[in-house]
């Protein structure tokens, strides 16, 4: 019985919410708007259960003394001191209602000087890595290499000024192979021909995993494996 | 009799009055005519509008035989009598002859007028329309070919789900990324390292995650056969519950509830390069030997699987996000593109209900080719020989794959 | 002793260079050029000029419909690109609409009116000149729906004024009233829903600029229903050189367009010589190792 | 706060993120550390005020009974004090199911908490059936019913149709069917290549603008 009722409930309301498409009349019609809002609010009590688990996890570390506890304090001090300045509106207009991201308050203070710094860096280390992949990457180790190396550099030159100064002696007849007509034009066809493509099997892909899920096939993520 | 005087007079008065405005405005609108004759749009009629929830009403008109004469659009005017005042509702462009009126009360019946308007402002209008109210109704017709190929893919689905149970046997190629799931384990075992599972960045009210997590019921239940470290950091609450759920029961299925830990799974935080800074950190202090990418991603993608290329890990990812795969087959040693993520776990799996699913999407995929290419060779025809047949059954075929938004 | 030996030996080694290295280098090609102020010129390709010539066509008094699609996170792209339609159609003496489909465009449009109108060109009167109209929820339905009624939607400007004592959006009745429309941002709602619910039905021009990750997705609508696209930083330094060939005076305002173009250009060659120079190391390693060339692939 | 100490905390903020690129440190350790705390502290107060609240607080008018007089009654106002009822006490069931999820901390009847799983992995399987069905499927291969006409069109419906065959899983790749097969490959690998071309130019204006911190606002060294 305990592995039945999820069953049912997977089945009862992912085929609900196929044919509720097909019926516009109330209440089918909004079902798929409502669920997100559903979901929402699932996952703030599901949070209660993220937050104690990073406060497990780093509690544990400080208490065994992990070699690496000094930083665990670090992280449940962090946690703790956002929380406390959001929930209470430290610095700002307190009050259920009141304005949580009020300039001068704690709480968007340090949004501003510690969470932004941090995560714009943290994005910025993309450009390192991408020089690094493409350096490791992209040669012309086998035909399949080759084609993605020399879309990626057509693409990549078509961006520089150089490189639209390299080709832009071709006489007119020829100015489709301008490195930047050549550019716009791999980003328009064969790209998108294969976006297409990609597009399509993942549209079948998920067409055919929901059915597993909905019919019960597919049930690991109930941990239900075993019968 | 004062006041029956007085009242008369007053009556006799508004009376010239009103007599005078409508003579004046007739005379207004009568020299209009005479210098631009402006002829007014014909035939409204409005209706209910098809497969809605109700409260909307679609007008229909001819088109002003004046069109070309600067007609600069038509404005739709609406009552809920035809004596009452007729207030506006909206505006079509020229050469338009529908618009929707998508602000009825259902209750309530409409009378309709569409007046011809052109640059000098002049107007013209039609007639009144026969009465109308909008309804919902209990089956959006717009949307019966979705239901036809939809039902046409499922039905595959079913089908080949319900013919591999009674044992029938399918032929599936091989995926690289999947043949080496068990070598790639086997290699962290050797080495004794731990095994890295992301199950992407999104959270469960995305397929993408979906799909994740049973893969990682799939691995899991090898890596419980060996005495390797799993490590599942997850960036939102509701995918660590589930993980750690998944996770142990892989293990009990496998026989080896005493080796699970729930240290296995852990939630590091919800914002996305926090996650990345901890997966990071991760990965120089405790080395896994392999680490496995599967579900949504963003621009983090890159960031880890080149931190794990720098730790010497093999790396196995997968995701249905356009924008990541390259940086995935450009970084990793194996990744499944699109659709073989849906499909991996399927495989894994070895079962053949679920096998048969996949023969199932193939079938989706021959619709999908045949539709394209005799669209397109329907509508070569119809260029070179300008054929009222090609062009018709084109438009069939063009129709069976066009989704009228609601 | 074979002189081939030491050489190869050269090339192994940049084959299997320290990524650290790498990092190095392309540090030092941003930090230089940005402690430099290192720009370099940049011409306008066709789908950037289009727009210019587009507003440069418009007659005085003409009006342009701005919508504010974009968030804090994109500031640094969009808003190089935002700076130059204003100035450009301040220049002009255009009038300018200002609207946001993002909640987040509410606060960037007045601190472009700030930054921009106000500050160049404090001669310019609001309400005249431009407006704010705000940010209104609806995505494409709100489209939709000002496509054929504008004051249905708004009936108030952003500062809270009845919309027909603004001035200039008296004779304002529809999108069919505008003579352009911009659009900045790219993400979802932009663009491309402008494109789909406004150019296209109501036949008015629509062109916009977006970031680079988001632009290869519009290119599809360029030419026939996108007038033209400025495709992240560079699209944003493409048309801030127009502007300045065109009006020289702008070449004293910032160009934060142009001056990103500098470090990116300069990193841009950086990682194609890694590129190359990966690719020459790799064919001459190969010749050594012939044996392992059929070994691997990229789909592997 | 004081700018130059926000500014000098940031800037040590983002020194200590770009010091991983040399190697593991302390100072990348303690930036990480308190990057997933601050991030998750962050996380939880928006989640609290931005779905909570408004959703099932609001709604059901906890948010009034809890104090807050300048917000609309809701459902349970309604349905205890009027008498009415209301669809928004539908999102009773949202808050019970997140109850539910909460159970797993009592491991005697940890498992109920399987239920608002299965409700939210079914519905995303329906939702996502139909979403995924009509934009990606449909709408593409509309799109790429084209005439053959021009050079590009074939290409385009080529490289769609072999790009499809590749993904094909119940038939082996050989022959003509496995030669159609390494086309759509082909076509995959521009598609790669191209979008990654194209990113690397964003991603750079990313680094521009840390630089730009670095050196300008915090130091000053920029013009």
């Amino acid at each position: 019985m305990r592995r039945q009722i999820p069953l049912i409930i997977t089945f009862i309301v992912g085929s609900v919410l196929i044919i509720s498409v097909f019926i516009p009349h109330k209440p089918f019609g909004q079902l798929g708007e409502n669920f997100s809002v559903y979901f929402d609010i699932i996952a703030v009590f599901a949070f209660i259960l993220g937050a104690g688990n990073l406060l497990r996890v780093h509690g544990n570390r400080i208490y065994r003394k992990h070699k690496d506890w000094p930083y665990s304090v670090v992280t449940v001090a962090g946690f703790t001191v956002m929380m406390i300045a959001g929930l209470f509106k430290i610095g700002g207009s307190p009050g259920i209602t009141g304005d949580l991201t009020e300039p001068g308050s704690m709480f968007e203070e340090l949004y501003m000087y510690v969470f932004t710094p941090l995560m714009a860096t943290m994005f910025a280390l993309l450009a390192f890595f991408v020089a690094s992949a493409s350096h490791r990457a992209f040669r012309a180790k086998n035909k399949e290499a080759t084609v993605l190396l020399l879309a990626a550099f057509v693409i990549l030159l078509g961006r520089t000024p150089f490189g639209v100064k390299l080709t832009s002696w071709l006489p007119d007849p020829l100015s489709f192979l301008e490195i930047p007509n050549l550019a716009s034009w791999i980003m328009s066809v064969p790209n998108m021909a294969g976006q297409r493509a990609i597009m399509v099997g993942i549209a079948l892909g998920v067409i055919a995993m929901a059915l597993r899920v909905i019919l019960g096939v597919e049930r690991t993520y109930l941990g239900a494996d075993s019968e | 009799m004062k006041t029956f005087s007085y009242s008369f007079i007053f009556y006799c008065l508004l009376g010239l009055i009103l007599l005078a405005t409508t003579d004046g405005l007739a005379q207004v609108e009568s020299s209009d005519s005479l210098l631009s004759p402006l002829l007014p749009p014909s035939e409204v009629i409005a209706e209910d509008h098809p497969g809605d929830a109700g409260g909307a009403i679609i007008v229909r008109w001819k088109l002003s035989p004046d069109e070309d004469k600067g007609i600069t659009g038509y404005e739709i005017l609406r009552s809920a009598s035809p004596t009452a005042e007729f207030s506006s509702v909206g505006f079509a462009a020229t050469g338009a002859n529908r618009y929707v009126d998508a602000n009825t009360e259902d209750s309530l019946t409409y009378y309709y007028k569409v007046v011809a308007i052109d640059a000098d402002r002049n107007a013209s209008e039609s007639e009144i329309s026969p009465p109308v109210r909008s309804s919902p109704q209990w089956f959006n017709f717009h949307l019966l070919n979705l239901l036809i190929i939809g039902g046409l893919i499922c039905g595959a689905v079913i089908y080949f789900i319900a013919h591999a149970k009674k044992g029938k046997k399918f032929f599936l190629r091989k995926i690289a990324g999947l043949e080496a799931v068990d070598e790639a384990i086997g290699r962290a075992t050797e080495m004794g390292r731990p095994i890295l599972f992301i199950p992407g960045i999104l959270d469960m009210d995305d397929v993408q995650t979906i799909a994740g997590i049973t893969i990682l019921g799939r691995v899991a239940k090898t890596i419980a056969q060996y005495e390797t470290k799993l490590n599942v950091p997850t960036s939102r609450s509701i995918v660590m519950s589930t993980a750690m759920e998944t996770v142990k029961e892989a293990y009990i299925s496998a026989g080896r509830a005493d080796a699970y830990s729930d240290d296995f799974v852990h939630y590091v935080t919800d914002e996305q390069f926090g996650y990345v800074a901890a997966v990071d950190g991760i990965m120089v202090r405790e080395k896994p030997a392999t680490c496995f990418y599967i579900g949504a991603f963003f621009a983090e993608s890159l960031i880890m699987a080149e931190t794990g290329n720098s730790i010497g890990a093999i790396q196995i990812a997968g995701t249905a996000m356009p924008a990541q795969l390259p940086f995935f087959v450009a970084a990793c040693d194996y990744t499944l593109i699109g659709e073989e993520l849906f499909a991996a776990s399927a495989y894994l799996s070895g079962e053949p209900k679920q096998l048969g699913s996949l023969k199932g999407q193939d079938v989706g995929k021959i619709i999908a080719m045949l539709a394209i290419v005799i669209g397109a060779l329907l509508e070569t025809f119809f260029a070179i020989s300008g054929s009222s047949f090609f062009g018709s059954l084109a438009e069939l075929v063009h129709k069976l794959f066009s989704i009228v938004a609601s | 002793m074979n002189p081939d030996k030491p050489k190869m030996g050269f090339f192994e080694t940049i084959a299997n260079i320290d990524r650290r290295v790498i990092f190095l280098f392309v540090g030092f090609a941003v930090i230089i050029p940005v402690l430099l102020s290192f720009s370099c010129r940049e011409e306008a390709t066709p789908i950037v000029q289009s727009i210019f010539d587009k507003i440069e066509s418009l007659p005085e008094g003409s009006k342009v419909l701005m919508s504010f699609d974009y968030g804090p996170s994109t500031v640094p792209e969009v808003q190089p690109m935002v700076d130059a339609f204003l100035r450009h159609c301040c220049e002009k003496n255009l009038k300018i609409y200002m609207m946001a489909l993002w909640g987040t465009g509410h606060n960037l449009i007045s601190e472009s009116m700030e930054d921009i109108i106000k500050e160049e060109f404090p001669h310019k009167v609001y309400g005249l000149d431009y407006v704010n109209l705000g940010f209104k929820a609806g995505q494409q339905g709100l489209i939709n729906v000002i496509l054929t009624d504008l004051k249905k939607m708004y009936t108030t400007d952003a500062l809270g004024s009845e919309i027909d004592a603004v001035p200039m959006m008296v004779d304002i009745r529809n999108l069919k009233s505008f003579d352009l429309i911009l659009s900045m941002g790219g993400g979802f709602p932009g663009i491309k829903e402008w494109v789909l619910f406004g150019g296209d039905p109501g036949n008015i021009p629509v062109a916009g600029g977006a970031t680079a990750v988001s632009a290869p997705l519009l290119y599809p609508y360029y030419p026939r229903q996108l007038l033209g696209l400025l495709g992240g930083i560079k699209g944003a330094a493409e048309y801030e050189s127009a502007l300045i060939k065109g009006y020289p005076k702008f070449k004293t305002y910032s160009h934060p367009g142009i001056d990103m173009m500098g470090p990116q250009t300069v990193a841009h060659i950086v990682i194609v010589l890694f590129i190359v120079i990966g690719n020459i190391t790799f064919f001459m390693g190969r010749k050594k190792e012939e044996e392992e060339k059929r070994e691997g692939g990229a789909l592997k | 706060m004081d700018s130059f100490f926000s500014h000098t905390l940031a800037a040590i903020l983002t020194i200590g993120i770009i010091s991983f690129l040399y190697k593991d440190n302390p100072l990348y350790k303690f930036c990480e550390s308190l990057f997933i705390g601050v991030s998750a502290g962050y996380w939880f107060v928006q989640q609290y005020y931005a779905n909570l609240l408004p959703k099932l607080f609001d709604n059901l008018g906890i948010t009034r009974m809890l104090g807050a007089e300048n917000v609309p009654e809701g459902a349970l106002q309604k349905l205890f004090l009027h008498g009415e009822w209301s669809e928004d006490l539908l999102y009773l069931i949202a808050g019970i199911l997140g109850v539910m999820m909460l159970l797993r901390l009592v491991s005697r009847i940890g498992w109920i908490s399987r239920w608002p799983m299965a409700f939210i992995v079914g519905s995303i399987s329906g939702l996502y059936f139909i979403t995924y069905f009509q934009s990606n499927a449909m709408r593409q291969m509309q799109n790429t019913i084209l005439p053959l006409n021009s050079f590009n069109n074939l290409v385009l419906i080529v490289g769609t149709v072999t790009g499809i065959i590749y993904f094909y899983f119940s038939k082996e790749h050989k022959g003509l069917f496995g030669a159609a097969a390494r086309v759509g490959v082909y076509f995959l690998m521009v598609t790669f290549g191209a979008s990654f071309g194209y990113t690397v130019m964003s991603r750079m204006s990313l680094l521009i603008g840390r630089v730009d911190f670095l050196f300008g606002t915090w130091l000053g060294l920029v013009k």
